[in-house]
């Protein structure tokens, strides 16, 4: 067994068994402290693919940022030490029939395709490289979805405000609290 | 050859007074109408002696006969190259011997009428009619071929019903008159398969062609065969029942009785002279195709005659409402003819019983016209139908006395009276072909005297009956038509029919034969004392008789129960066993299964409405579901 | 590839992380639970891209940005579901899916 | 602008006059005034066509317009007429002439009744001029859908029931119809060649056998609803007892003979073989049609329903006579449209006078009519005896024409079918003349009926204008008989040369 | 970029632009006048749409990731008119108190969604595919759930937003999978390696999966109906017409350009799908008694005929599509134009409060009507003709079973509008929605699509127009 074939299962029964864990613990707060669990496994994986950058990102935005925002909204929303009641074992049974049906059938649709291995060189995954092609409007180049990503993340942003901000005078905060 | 092309304007004239007197006749008022309408008459009926003295007398013969002339002819439906239906004019001994019958006939009634129905609400309407009928009547006389025949039966059939129902307001003429024709439609629905089978085997209507031995119909009869019998003898059976429906034959005669609800000069004019004598009329037709094609229905007419006379002649004895006496008489005496044509052969003397019924009928005409303008004089005297309400009449009503009695004799057969003639040469007819039938007529002739005379005396003699007011004899109107059809009913027995009116258009010879017509005089005779023995005074002897024969008395003074089992026919099982249940199973099954549809629809969208339950992880459990339900179907199950 | 492990694996891991994902969307009672297991999914989509790109064209780098997208629009998507979460936790007092379910049939 | 666009053109001016008149009073003799139009226009037509049939013109449809409208899928908007199209454009507009006069007392809404009531009329007469498929269908569909409200709204009894059933079967027969359309267009020329729509282009060509088995029961069946064939007809009695008396007309007098007209243009003209093949289930069918419609209407006792079933009876003996597949019996469905339309608009009229003056349509309610309103109770025995087929009415000479032809039918069981169809013609007389009797004769039932007043002027013009056409069909049967037979001869030619007997 | 280039990009620039002036409205706009940036924002957004109608050449940009057909930019423009509508018809809503403090964000997410459909239609990748799907779902979960005072609109919105994710997932599944097997994301080199084995089909059906739930095909159209009734009418009317429409567009453009070889597969997905949808929708559709919720279910039953102009997979489908997402913008947006004013006037939005409507609001029950009518496809106005395209298209490659169950649903669906038609002319009723006159910019949106019910049918010239257009397997 090679150090990469001991990494890759660390990290995959890390994150088999985390993102379980994610959905089915009953307390909210280590559901999400397991959900970072599995980000950070992944950039892991990432890591030895050898997509430093991506790993970087997945790091950074997706540990680091998302995950921080469900805590907050967590914090926002509900009590730490509350636990959910446990599901209904119907709902669930037939929720995990389903899923593992799912997912056996794409894997065995998955190992029935043969994957022909590339021959060619791999790119080098530079900054250089990568910064070149998000502004490259050729080609293979990034640069329209890169900006197309912009406006999303504005109108993104717009419409969490319009959702999140308080009314002003005029609004209907009185109307708030009837539910 | 002389040109009868006029003779169209038989047909014409009649037809315009109809729309004349049925669309302007309110406005021209009764009496303009009634006169109009009789005028009109007049010129046919003159027309129709024109036509027949020039037919008889005015054409050469070179000793070929009497040739069936068409006068006129136009095609009015193109159904096929070679299949039309023509309204046209066919002149030919019988034709025009009907077109006599019926233009008299009418004239009389129309003059009659003029007083009898004066003062009746719808006097315009009743002469409109009687045009109507009198159109039809002469259209299907001069048919030259069948299916113009049919498009005027159905025409008579309807002036039929307008008259019997003439009374509207009254229940029992508006029964009568719907009894009429829907038996009679029935009847005629056979008449036109009979047509459309002969028509799809022989490829015309034409009746010349039609009775030509050597054309289609006759040369053909060796052809398609169904259970036995040929399918042109299949047709002429259904053909024929047309003509037992309208002829009031056994067992489609129910109506005739019914029928005299109409108002009396309709009953002599369309139920005793000329509309239910066209059952005969068609059979004489197309005698050649009966005789020469198929016997076999020949035979049928010959025995359903036979049986109708009799039975007709058993219930008119015990009936009391004098024109059901004689429209039980009238079927015993179309029984006869049609006996004589059954009997009949083909060409020269074989063919006796042709010739015998055609003179027959026409005798017929005359003196049972008269005997129902004379009920109806009787009946506007009396104000009542029933013979029980009667009794002494000849000292108040002495001009329908005496012509009452001429139709009584002629009809009894009494020698020198035209039905003596007429009748006697069916019953040698019958004799020389079936010694059976020959007794039944024999019977029948007796039970005509008898019931006749029966009528009479009951009538004028019997008891002396209290009236509200007295009776007084008919208006001048009335009682000329009286004596005209009396003249008629005692002499036309002398017309030489054997030299005109022939199966194969030949004159032939015939004697008197003595051996038949003395034996029948004798039992008319017979007939006629026991009448007079049993009614000319009030005594008790009619009961007595009565409940000798109880049970028979009953059965034939309830008409053998025949309305009963049309009733129960038409009322029980039509409209309680199919009309009912076809109306609903109309509407709880088939409709019933568009509305199931309909509520299955709505009953599985209420079942269904549980996959919106308002949980979005239920609609993602769906959605999951149908991603994997879709891959298993499509990369798995169907490729 | 060079490290001897079967490409396959990572998509079975890939694969399993999804539904496990799905499972945790189909059974969560509170919705941000259900939107973590949306990051979930996400996430082995992103794993099943850098596989591929790595192991089968790694001569361009296609899935890597596609990941990286993925990324950037989960965080949108995060943002206003959460926006939207708060505000649903405004108008019912709660955050539990099963409540929110005013509209049905 | 050519003479059979303006049968479109001038039903829509109507009904734009009658939005922009001011004065409800007016809107009625703003229609009638169109209609008048309409019906003069129908005249000159007849005029037209018969002055150029006589000028030696030939060719199967005449005053043929064709105008290119949905290129890419050869969609035209053509129109044209034979003889059979021109006789069901006069029809038409007689009954809807009639139909105004006859709705001269509606007070609900006036404006939107005349409106629906003219825009189904402009739906029918596009249908008949049509000669493409497209628009044919699309007339159709206009024709059916103004029904609902029409029912809906100014209907009585059970109405919203009524007009929701009559639309859904009516719109179901419309979607079959549609799949057969669709089928027939799709091989409607050698593959390579460009599809059409166009009647006379795909009678040239034959469709293959296998496409004509699948789609000749949809086109058949689809039209043939509308036709009441059996066991699809139960729209008819609840949709007619519901309409009001203008729309009774025009349905049963005009709208069903659509299903008709369409089964033989369409169905059995563009696909004879698989209309030979299959015939023998339609005709059965059929043949109960009009034993079963006729028996049903004995036990009926609303005047609308007697007369809702006699029109299955009656559309029926159209579709057998269709289905023989010879010239005369065709010839005899036509002529059968034709009286049947308007002896049963005329029925339909007589209905609604008399309810509108007893305030009941149940037979056994009424009696001795005769006595109060003889005139309408004289045009109502004409229309009676106009239906069960007596001589000098139209009915005879359309029935024996479909008798006579079909039992010239080479085929034993085609002669036994109709022997089967004719026995109706006694059963007609049966409820025909029960009706009759309970309703006009007898003693005057009710001592209220004493102050009915007889026919108003408008109630006149309505009825006579359907008597007369009916009295002169039956009279004089051979001019129209003859044109429509003329007319007939390429659907017999196309019948015949593919050698069917 | 040259002016060429500028031209080919115009719709998305332009709108990326005016959103970008209404958010400066928003920031230097005197407060006080804030109810002028409605009409401010319609005028701009109607030069936006006649800028798009302005004639340019085909082409592409950024390496194939961005491409520009006269058909696509047909699609946006017609979905500009749409939007348009919609817009004029919110003026009301608008002006309402609740409301009037975000007008300018309403404006934006609405322009940054159409930006988004417009990136989404032009896109030649999958990656851009994406981006712009999610760019036109994200803000419409948002302008779902504006009315934040409602507990309905909140539960639109976070059923909108969490469901889309869920699909978004699902999709991006897919087209990894797509990705693995063919080593492509370019549409146009993506059509020519495409080989078509089993995951590669596993592949495309959970990106079906992803494009149907935006197109609401059943079994993925759960969420549609309770989104539809909880959002604000407008928005429903934008998701049911213009999210819906620019959906089906992509869809069927992807389909014929990327997945030509599995053309069996789709087709037997989409015989299955279709079949279900229209099915399930009018059997849906039949009970309700919300009116917006009752257009949902119309809408998806309205997905399912779609459907069938896309399966034959021939010109004549693409080209009905697209002549259908032209009536049916039309004849939603009208019946919806009524809802929206009947909703503002008196807040009623059941179908019963409809009953006697005509003698109240005679104009706004028989835009309904029509409106209705054209749903339906009653002729003579254009959902007749539009219906008969799609079947006419699905029976020249011989889906007659499909069309015959299509039609039998069109009479399941006439069941209902007429009922919905009855209610306003028929049925009786003591309380009627009173008498009012809607304002100016309510009647001219109606007006606008009342005239194109009319039009669009009888003007062959638009069907010929995206027939030339239009291009088939």
């Amino acid at each position: 067994m090679t150090a990469n074939q001991i990494m890759f299962i660390l990290f995959s029964v890390m994150i088999v068994t985390f993102s379980i864990l994610t959905v089915t613990s009953r307390k909210i707060l280590r559901a999400a402290v397991y959900l970072l669990f599995v980000l950070v496994s992944t950039s892991g994986l990432y890591f030895m693919l050898n997509y430093q950058f991506l790993a970087a990102i997945q790091l950074t935005l997706y540990a680091g940022g998302i995950v921080v925002l469900i805590i907050f909204s967590i914090l926002l929303t509900s009590h730490i030490s509350q636990k959910f009641e446990s599901i209904e074992w119907k709902k669930s049974f037939f929720t995990a029939l389903a899923v593992i049906g799912g997912a056996i059938v794409t894997i065995v649709t998955i190992l029935d395709h043969r994957f022909a291995a590339s021959k060619q060189a791999a790119a080098e995954v530079n900054m250089r490289f990568i910064g070149k092609s998000l502004l490259w409007t050729g080609f293979e180049g990034y640069a329209l979805p890169f900006e197309v990503i912009s406006v999303l993340l504005i109108a993104a942003m717009v419409a969490a405000i319009v959702i999140a901000k308080k009314s002003g005078p005029s609004g209907s905060d009185s109307q708030t609290l009837k539910k | 050859m002389i040109n009868f092309s006029y003779s169209i304007w038989l047909l014409l004239i009649p037809l315009m007074m109809f729309f004349i007197l049925g669309l302007a006749g309110h406005k021209l008022g009764p009496r303009l109408s009634g006169l109009l309408g009789t005028s009109g008459l007049a010129i046919i009926t003159m027309l129709s002696f024109i036509i027949a003295y020039s037919y008889f007398f005015g054409t050469p013969k070179n000793g070929e006969g009497f040739k069936a002339i068409i006068a006129y002819n136009i095609t009015w439906l193109q159904l096929i190259d070679n299949l039309h239906i023509d309204i046209g004019v066919l002149l030919d001994p019988i034709s025009v011997m009907m077109l006599i019958v019926v233009s008299t006939v009418s004239f009389m009634v129309h003059i009659y009428s003029l007083g009898y129905m004066k003062g009746e609400r719808g006097y315009e309407r009743f002469f409109a009619f009687l045009s109507l009928f009198t159109f039809s009547m002469l259209g299907l006389v001069v048919a030259p071929n069948i299916f113009q025949m049919y498009i005027f039966w159905e025409l008579v059939g309807i002036s039929s019903y307008l008259l019997i129902g003439f009374y509207y307001q009254k229940p029992s003429a508006v029964a009568a008159s719907k009894k009429a024709f829907i038996v009679t439609r029935f009847a005629d629905l056979g008449f036109l398969i009979g047509i459309l089978i002969l028509s799809f085997y022989t490829k015309t209507f034409d009746f010349i062609t039609l009775t030509d031995p050597s054309g289609p119909a006759i040369a053909k009869t060796g052809g398609a065969t169904f259970m036995g019998l040929s399918v042109i003898t299949w047709s002429m059976i259904f053909v024929y029942m047309g003509g037992v429906g309208k002829s009031a034959m056994f067992p489609f005669h129910i109506w005739l009785p019914d029928a005299m609800e109409g108002p009396t000069p309709v009953s002599a004019l369309i139920h005793a002279a000329t509309m239910v004598v066209a059952g005969v009329y068609l059979v004489a037709r197309l005698f050649p195709v009966y005789v020469m094609a198929s016997p076999q229905a020949l035979h049928i007419i010959a025995y359903v005659g036979a049986f109708s006379s009799l039975f007709a002649a058993v219930i008119a004895c015990t009936q009391t409402d004098i024109k059901r006496v004689l429209a039980y008489s009238t079927m015993s005496q179309i029984g006869y003819m049609m006996l004589a044509l059954g009997v009949s052969g083909y060409g020269g003397h074989n063919g006796l019983g042709f010739m015998a019924s055609m003179f027959h009928l026409f005798t017929h005409a005359m003196f049972k016209a008269l005997l129902f303008l004379g009920a109806g004089a009787i009946i506007h005297a009396v104000h009542s139908n029933f013979m029980t309400d009667m009794g002494g009449l000849r000292k108040y009503l002495p001009i329908t006395h005496i012509t009452f009695l001429i139709a009584c004799l002629s009809i009894a057969g009494v020698p020198l009276f035209a039905g003596f003639f007429s009748k006697d040469e069916i019953l040698a007819a019958a004799f020389e072909h079936n010694k059976f039938l020959f007794a039944v007529e024999y019977a029948v002739a007796g039970l005509t005297a008898f019931y006749m005379f029966r009528l009479y005396f009951s009538i004028f003699w019997g008891k002396e009956t209290q009236y509200h007011h007295t009776p007084h004899e008919a208006p001048l109107t009335m009682t000329i038509p009286l004596i005209i059809l009396a003249l008629g009913a005692a002499l036309t027995g002398f017309i030489p029919f054997n030299k005109l009116v022939t199966s194969d258009g030949l004159p032939f010879e015939s004697h008197l034969d003595w051996g038949v017509a003395v034996p029948s005089v004798i039992i008319g005779l017979l007939g006629i004392t026991v009448a007079w023995a049993m009614y000319s005074k009030s005594s008790n002897l009619p009961d007595r008789v009565a409940s000798a024969f109880r049970l028979g008395y009953k059965w034939a003074y309830n008409k053998f129960y025949m309305d009963e089992l049309y009733l129960f026919i038409t009322k029980k099982i039509i409209f309680r066993y199919i009309s009912e249940p076809v109306a609903w199973f109309d509407r709880h099954i088939v409709d019933g299964t568009m509305n199931a549809i309909a509520t299955v629809t709505q009953v599985t969208s209420f079942r269904i409405r549980k996959f919106q339950s308002g949980q979005i992880q239920q609609y993602a459990f769906v959605y999951i579901s149908g991603v994997i339900f879709l891959v298993i179907l499509l990369v798995y199950i169907w490729r | 590839m060079n490290t001897g492990i079967p490409i396959q694996y990572f998509l079975i891991l890939a694969t399993i992380m999804f539904f496990t994902g799905i499972y945790g969307f189909l059974t969560r009672r509170n919705l941000i639970t259900i939107l973590m297991s949306t990051e979930l999914i996400l996430n082995s989509v992103n794993i099943n891209f850098m596989a591929f790109n790595r192991y089968l064209f790694p001569h361009k780098l296609d899935g890597m940005f596609f990941s990286l997208f993925i990324i950037a629009v989960a965080a949108a998507e995060a943002a206003v579901a959460i926006s939207i979460i708060i505000n649903i936790y405004r108008r019912f007092t709660t955050i539990n899916v099963e409540d929110v379910d005013e509209m049905k049939y | 602008m050519d003479i059979l666009s303006l049968f479109i053109i001038i039903p829509l001016l109507t009904i734009t006059g009658i939005i922009l008149v001011k004065d409800i009073r007016n809107v009625k003799k703003v229609a009638a005034i169109g209609m008048g139009i309409q019906l003069i226009l129908a005249a000159v037509l007849i005029f037209l066509y018969v002055a150029e049939r006589k000028g030696g013109n030939i060719s199967e449809m005449l005053f043929i317009k064709d105008i290119v409208w949905f290129k890419s899928l050869n969609i035209h908007y053509a129109v044209g007429v034979d003889g059979i199209s021109v006789a069901m454009i006069a029809l038409t507009s007689i009954v809807v002439f009639a139909g105004i006069f006859a709705s001269w007392e509606v007070e609900l809404l006036t404006k939107e009744f005349f409106i629906s009531l003219i825009l189904l009329a402009t739906g029918v007469f596009g249908f008949f001029i049509s000669i493409d498929l497209f628009t044919l269908f699309l007339f159709y569909e206009l024709a059916v859908i103004p029904m609902y409200l029409l029912i809906g709204i100014w209907g009585s009894g059970p109405k919203e029931y009524s007009a929701m059933k009559l639309t859904l079967m009516l719109m179901g027969a419309s979607a079959l119809l549609l799949v057969g359309i669709l089928g027939i267009y799709m091989h409607s020329a050698p593959s390579g060649n460009q599809l059409t729509f166009n009647i006379l282009e795909i009678k040239q060509y034959v469709i293959p056998i296998t496409a004509q088995r699948t789609f000749f029961p949809f086109t058949f069946v689809g039209f043939g609803v509308l036709g009441a064939l059996f066991p699809f007809h139960t729209w008819s009695p609840d949709g007619h007892s519901s309409a009001p008396t203008a729309v009774s007309m025009l349905h049963a007098g005009v709208l069903m003979k659509l299903g008709g007209y369409g089964a033989f243009r369409v169905a059995i003209y563009l696909m004879p073989e698989a209309a030979k093949e299959l015939s023998w289930i339609f005709l059965i069918l059929t043949s109960i049609s009009v034993v079963y419609g006729a028996f049903g209407a004995i036990a009926q006792k609303d005047l609308k329903y007697i007369n809702a079933y006699s029109s299955v009876s009656h559309c029926g003996l159209v579709l057998f006579a269709i289905l023989m597949m010879n010239k005369t019996a065709m010839n005899g469905a036509v002529i059968q449209m034709i009286s049947h339309g308007l002896m049963t608009a005329l029925f339909f009229a007589l209905i609604g006078m008399i309810y509108g003056r007893t305030h009941t349509r149940l037979i056994n309610e009424m009696g001795g009519l005769m006595k109060v309103i003889p005139f309408l109770s004289v045009c109502y025995v004409i229309a009676g005896l106009a239906s069960l087929g007596l001589p000098g009415l139209s009915g005879f000479v359309a029935e024996m024409t479909i008798f006579v032809g079909a039992f010239q039918h080479p085929d034993l069981f085609h002669r036994v079918v109709t022997i089967v169809a004719i026995t109706s013609i006694v059963i007609t007389a049966v409820y025909i003349l029960r009706v009759i009797a309970i309703l006009l004769l007898g003693p005057v039932t009710n001592p209220k009926y004493e102050n009915f007043r007889d026919a108003r002027w408008y109630e006149k013009t309505s009825v006579i204008a359907l008597i007369l056409p009916v009295a002169a069909i039956g009279m004089a049967p051979f001019w129209l008989s003859s044109t429509i037979s003329s007319s007939m001869q390429p659907i017999i030619d196309k019948i015949m040369a593919i050698n069917l007997f | 970029m040259n002016l060429q280039d500028f031209l080919l990009m115009r719709q998305e620039l332009l709108l990326t632009l005016a959103a970008i002036i209404v958010l400066a409205a928003e920031i230097f706009w005197n407060p006080a006048k804030k109810k002028s940036v409605i009409f401010f924002a319609i005028i701009i957004f109607s030069l936006v749409t006649a800028a798009g109608m302005i004639p340019s050449e085909d082409g592409y940009l950024f390496g194939g990731m961005y491409i520009s057909t006269g058909l696509m930019r047909l699609m946006k423009n017609i979905l500009d008119i749409g939007v348009l509508i919609i817009l004029v018809q919110s003026y009301t809503w608008l002006m309402k108190p609740e409301n009037e403090e975000r007008i300018s964000e309403y404006f934006i997410l609405i322009f940054t969604t159409l930006v988004g459909m417009d990136f989404m239609i032009s896109s030649g990748h999958f990656l851009m595919f994406y981006l712009g799907l999610e760019l036109a779902t994200i803000p419409v979960a948002a302008l779902a759930a504006f009315e934040r005072y409602k507990n309905k609109s909140a539960e639109a919105g976070i059923k909108l937003i969490l469901i889309s994710s869920l699909s978004s997932g699902v999709l991006l599944f897919g087209i990894s999978m797509i990705y693995g097997t063919s080593g492509l994301l370019y549409f146009y080199d993506l059509s020519k390696v495409f080989a078509g084995g089993s995951l590669q089909i596993l592949g495309f059906i959970f990106f079906f999966a992803g494009m149907a739930f935006k197109i609401s095909i059943v079994p993925f159209h759960l969420w549609t109906a309770d989104v539809y009734e909880g959002a604000p009418v407008n928005i429903t009317s934008f998701l049911s017409v213009i999210s819906k429409g620019a959906a089906l567009f992509i869809f069927i453009i992807v389909l014929y350009t990327v997945f030509p070889v599995i053309i069996e597969s789709w087709q037997k997905t989409i015989l299955v799908t279709s079949i279900l949808t229209m099915t399930i929708g009018n059997l849906f559709a039949i009970r309700q008694q919300n009116i917006k919720r009752f257009l949902a279910f119309s809408s998806i039953s309205q997905a399912g005929y779609i459907l069938l102009g896309i399966i034959g997979a021939n010109q004549a489908g693409m080209t009905s599509v697209v002549y259908y997402m032209i009536v049916y913008i039309f004849s939603n947006l009208g019946a919806f134009g009524v809802i929206t004013a009947i909703s503002n006037a008196t807040g009623k939005e059941n179908i019963d409060d409809y009953n006697g409507l005509y003698q109240t609001n005679p104009k706004l029950s028989l835009t309904m009507t029509l409106a209705l009518f054209s749903l339906a496809g009653i002729p003579p106005v254009a959902g007749f003709f539009g219906k008969f395209f799609l079947f006419a298209a699905a029976a020249e490659k011989g889906f007659y079973f499909l069309v015959l169950i299509a039609v039998l649903n069109t009479i399941i669906s006439l069941y209902y509008y007429l009922l919905v038609v009855k209610a306003m002319f028929i049925n009786k009723n003591e309380n009627p929605v009173m008498k009012f006159k809607s304002d100016i910019p309510t009647r001219f949106g109606l007006m606008i699509c009342v005239l194109g019910i009319f039009l669009t049918g009888f003007a062959s010239i638009i069907y010929e127009y995206i027939k030339n257009l239009s291009f088939g397997i």
